[in-house]
């Protein structure tokens, strides 16, 4: 297994499917000569051809629609978000239509709109934003965010491969900086099944995406400083959600934090713990914490994105805190 | 395509389907027995028949809108298909999760519109696309209105579709309003079609009510697209002879404009010529005419004696999972 | 007092709000001449002239931004989408400009984004959309989902003095099918309070919009048949938030149903259990238990609609549930 | 506006400006002193001071984009105020919350830009809108790129500002490429001012390395629109100069191309012009320029010495309570 970057496992996954499947192809701004924003997709306009490599207007609608209309059509489009935040650009495309024609007409339309999420690169407002949440209440559109590069991989041929609309989180922040061992080839992680990312006792933390990353690195903090073991599980897709790995865990432990990157209210942490406090009710032995960003925008300057977003020592806060309840 | 008689009575029997079928919706609809909202497409039968009988119903692909009952017919829907889905009874395409004209007929190529207003377009686009990167060239044509025009994805798509030349054809059905608003408060421009320059793109104004006359320029435009020369937008200007639904009395339009757009109907005034040149006889007209109504009547009757869709099919297909 | 509509007191609001202050204006989609699709705004052209009721073009986003830029310039905009589900084509400004620019800027962006939502009216998957979660979520606007004639008054006079953008969602349900008393002139309901509409010791519903409707349904019911005492506390604005409101019927009652017409999934349901979960958990006797929409687009069918929508026995039934555990 | 010796003494000064901190802005990228994006406006400058000079500063409003900096100065802001928002510095009118050029000062009658390409545009619309129904007119300056013009919003906003005739000036930076993106690939249609006709407003494409052009043809559109004769769309042609921002090393720019528009270069140029008509020295435009130019740098070495906001700042004014 070669070790990757989570970018390069992201990139992977896609050269993978367009090599194995000739229905695949990109669509985005500036993925072609440029290779992308982030240049996740280098090499690919050489290896694959201006006619799989789509290099589109500044019309995220249009990308979005055009790819839609693709998979309709027999295609498997994969459209790159420069940045995630400019998929509110396409958002009608992606609720409007491609969230709802499953439901209506029974014809699949398999396609993935993807591209760089979230926080903590001194960004700005505008190229930050964790808005996975909306998508989930949206209906009909599954939901990804994967948190290390074997899953980035393994979900992004899933998300290909799948029949249905996804849009498919990447953190860029963890673009670069987690890498791992990334099984070479075919490499199929499915939807909706946990990821027991760190087992343990006392608590758990449920988290996807950077969260996971804070989670662990609070976990392995307190089982040093004070003994704690803390669980770590990782949803990975947050539709479809994996209720009962979930449940599995909190019943281990009856004490848990629900950590994401996005902001607090109105965030699919809600869920996670209506869903915990539905079904595991019994079990809990403390009330569930949430740790997620604070209610704005994310600032741009580093003294308050910093403040503003969630990280290691948040979580190991609310740890402590359900673990001492 | 060369006019034969043949064509001409095929045009004028799909404007009379398109014809009756809103005078059967019509008849429902003060019945009481309609729901959601019956969209009468009065006025515009030679712009949806004439377009779409430019296509090849084998090959190219429609995308119909709220007011192209027409081109559903000249691709070959049948009556009670195209009902059912309608009225969302059991046997619909949607199986009750849809009504109106938001069904799609893969079959049959048709691909039906949703609600928000331009968002096909870019879907319909991308259609085409997918046969283009195959080295095929599949014609898709879609409507927009005087209104619609205005959406922002309309222009993401056609500038997307000029760019990639695209075989799409837009037909804009600029029938003088959109709801209560008329073409002064809808743009500014003289016509719709002045766009198309700005997008590289072929595009004319014609004379909506002329069902030959649509039907040439579109086979124009389809021939171009199959050169592969790209998209072109087809500006049809006719008049919305009813409310934007039903229940609207359209009190905002002036009689007098209703009057002078009356001395232009399509249907009856294809009816003259096909008369005057002796195609059929005024009488083949009235029975085709009557014959054709109490098919859709019939197709109505039928339609409403069956039962919606189990309640259980509500809870099916969110997703498709294989 | 006067007996109004839900409808009649939405724009009784709005009406008392241009009759006091000039900058007051609205904007939308033929709600001048014809009075709007529902007939809200019906007299207001002739009242206001066309300076103050803006026919506007089929530009939701136009629409929106050109609001945002009124109310830069000093003035309060309140705009209409024809239907909620028409927001979609003017999320983007809501959520990227209207929403960032207190914070970015300090500069108030005092508007109002209003219009019918909801189902069970048998209209269709695109105009029945409860999306209230999507723009909590956005952080930096305000939600209001009225339930009452005079609420529905109050809570508008409020929206439009608000200093910043307010997403203002009216059942279409409840347009003409709710009645009530409507105080004439002035009468401002402050936002971040629940109200009580129903007291009761036995179980809290706490919901908002027609799910409120529901609610009262199914306590009358229950306490008919079972001698139930159904408490019913109508949320009415969700940002901001009235926590110590919810909570205050929580700690009474220690069992809990959430009620919403939106979708279950990633809806705002989560976020109540979530803060009922974290500051009530040892006042709890029973889990919370959600009602809300089925995960699909609003169906068509009147079969398939009253299957997937939450109705006064869905509601009920979950009392029954939280009360016998 | 006649164009005095005294304005163009003026246009050049704001150009050097312009050039210069773009200067000053390279020197701290390659110090690795700056965060966010550099986005260099290199072979801009006479499109951002020109168009900005036709406006009254005191009247008028301004929507920059993120290659306008030219257009900041002409309204007068200070190089100290503009550096600690762009740096997001203690002292901030965004308090930290956001940085580069997305800041407003209201005073001066400058709203900045938000990432999202062409959502602005309307928020200009409105914001002219709002002085026409006080029956005022305040001219709406605003720009967008050669790539951002496909955008939907954009399209929206220019309709609905040809509708109600509202004085907004789009000025369109064709600077050939939309990050690695040429024209070629962006739009399909000549010039990108082919679009005015469709909505109804003038529009005209010209040269934007030149100053005085720029400013006559923006003034004329400023008179058009204080006549109530609504929007206009000015293309300029300019070339970016650098890459799309200072990590990208736009390779994909054929090198004949840059040397070609180097040629084209608009400040070098007007300062031979300037120099040649005798209006100033060369040598007085040397020390203007390193005057500029130190000045640019004392400015940003003051706000590097400005701590970050206080990290409070960040849970402040998400909403504005009164
Ligand atoms: C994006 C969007 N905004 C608003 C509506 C509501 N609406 C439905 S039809 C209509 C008028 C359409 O006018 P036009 O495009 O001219 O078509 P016509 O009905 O006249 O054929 C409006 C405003 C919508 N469906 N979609
Ligand atoms: C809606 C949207 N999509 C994508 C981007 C990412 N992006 C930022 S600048 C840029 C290129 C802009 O090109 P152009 O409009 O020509 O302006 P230029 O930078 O050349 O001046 C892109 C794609 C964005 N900011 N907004
Ligand atoms: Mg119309
Ligand atoms: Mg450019």
């Amino acid at each position: 297994m070669a070790v990757l970057t989570y970018l390069e496992a992201i990139a992977d996954g896609i050269r993978h499917e367009m090599q194995r499947d000739p229905s695949v192809f990109m669509i985005g701004e500036d993925i072609g000569v440029y290779g992308g924003a982030f240049k996740l997709t280098k090499g690919f306009l050489d290896e694959f051809g201006p006619q799989r490599v789509i290099d589109a207007p500044i019309s995220e609608a249009a990308i979005v629609g055009a790819s839609i209309g693709a998979a309709l059509n027999g295609m498997r489009p994969v459209a790159e978000m420069q940045f995630m935040d400019f998929v509110t650009n396409g958002f009608n495309q992606i609720v409007t239509v491609a969230g709802t024609t499953a439901y209506r007409w029974g014809i699949p339309v398999p396609m993935v709109v993807r591209g760089p999420s979230g926080g903590g690169v001194g960004a700005n407002p505008f190229h930050s934003r964790n808005s996975e949440n909306w998508f989930v209440h949206a209906t009909g559109v599954k939901v990804v965010c994967p948190a290390f590069p074997d899953d980035a991989k393994g979900l992004m041929i899933s998300a290909i491969r799948d029949q249905n609309p996804v849009v498919f989180y990447e953190h860029k922040g963890l673009y670069r900086k987690i890498k791992g061992e990334v099984p070479e080839g075919e490499h199929v992680v499915p939807f909706g099944t946990v990821r027991v990312v760190r087992e343990g006792t006392d608590v758990s933390v449920i988290a996807y995406g950077s969260a996971v990353h804070m989670a662990l690195e609070a976990a392995i903090e307190l089982e040093k400083s004070i003994g704690l073991s803390v669980e770590v599980v990782d949803i990975r897709t947050l539709v479809p959600f994996d209720e009962e790995g979930v449940l599995r865990s909190v019943r281990k432990t009856g004490r848990v934090v629900v950590a994401h990157e996005a902001s607090l209210t109105g965030g699919f942490g809600g869920e996670i713990v209506a869903r915990i406090s539905d079904k595991a009710f019994t079990f809990l032995d403390a009330p569930v914490k949430r740790v997620a960003a604070f209610d704005s925008p994310t600032p741009f300057a580093p003294t308050l994105e910093k403040a503003v977003l969630p990280n290691a020592d948040k979580v190991a806060e609310a740890i402590r805190e359900v673990a001492a309840f | 395509m060369k006019l034969t008689n043949d064509i001409r009575r095929q045009l004028l029997q799909n404007m009379l389907m398109a014809r009756e079928f809103d005078n059967a919706m019509l008849r429902l609809y003060r019945q009481g027995k309609a729901f959601g909202g019956v969209y009468s497409q009065l006025g515009n039968e030679a712009t949806s028949v004439g377009s779409a009988y430019a296509l090849d119903t084998k090959r190219d692909v429609l995308f119909p809108m709220h007011r192209n009952i027409g081109s559903h017919f000249v691709f070959g829907q049948d009556v009670d298909t195209l009902m059912i889905n309608h009225l969302a009874r059991q046997g619909s395409q949607m199986r009750g999760t849809d009504g109106t004209g938001h069904y799609a007929d893969p079959a049959k190529r048709i691909y039906g519109n949703v609600s928000h207003l331009g968002a096909m377009i870019p879907v319909a686009a991308g259609f085409s696309m997918a046969d283009q990167l195959r080295g095929v060239t599949t014609v898709s044509m879609t409507y927009i209105g005087d209104g619609g025009s205005q959406v922002g994805e309309v222009h993401e798509a056609l500038n997307f579709a000029a760019v990639r030349k695209l075989p799409l054809i837009l037909i804009i059905e600029n029938n003088q309003y959109a709801y209560s608003t008329p073409n002064s408060m809808e743009f500014a421009c003289e016509n719709l079609s002045d766009r198309a320059k700005g997008y590289g793109m072929a595009g004319e104004t014609i004379d909506g009510t002329d069902v030959e006359l649509v039907l040439k320029t579109c086979t124009e435009a389809v021939e171009r697209a199959r050169r592969g020369e790209g998209p072109t937008m087809v500006e049809c200007v006719t008049m919305r002879m009813r409310g934007h639904a039903e229940h609207d009395d359209f009190s905002y339009v002036p009689k007098v404009l209703l009057e002078e757009w009356k001395r232009k109907d399509p249907v009856e005034n294809y009816i003259s010529k096909i008369v005057k040149a002796k195609i059929m006889s005024a009488d083949e007209i009235t029975t085709l005419r009557e014959k054709t109504l109490s098919d859709m009547i019939a197709a109505i009757d039928r339609t409403l004696e069956l039962p919606y869709p189990e309640a259980e099919e509500g809870f099916k297909n969110v997703f498709i999972e294989d």
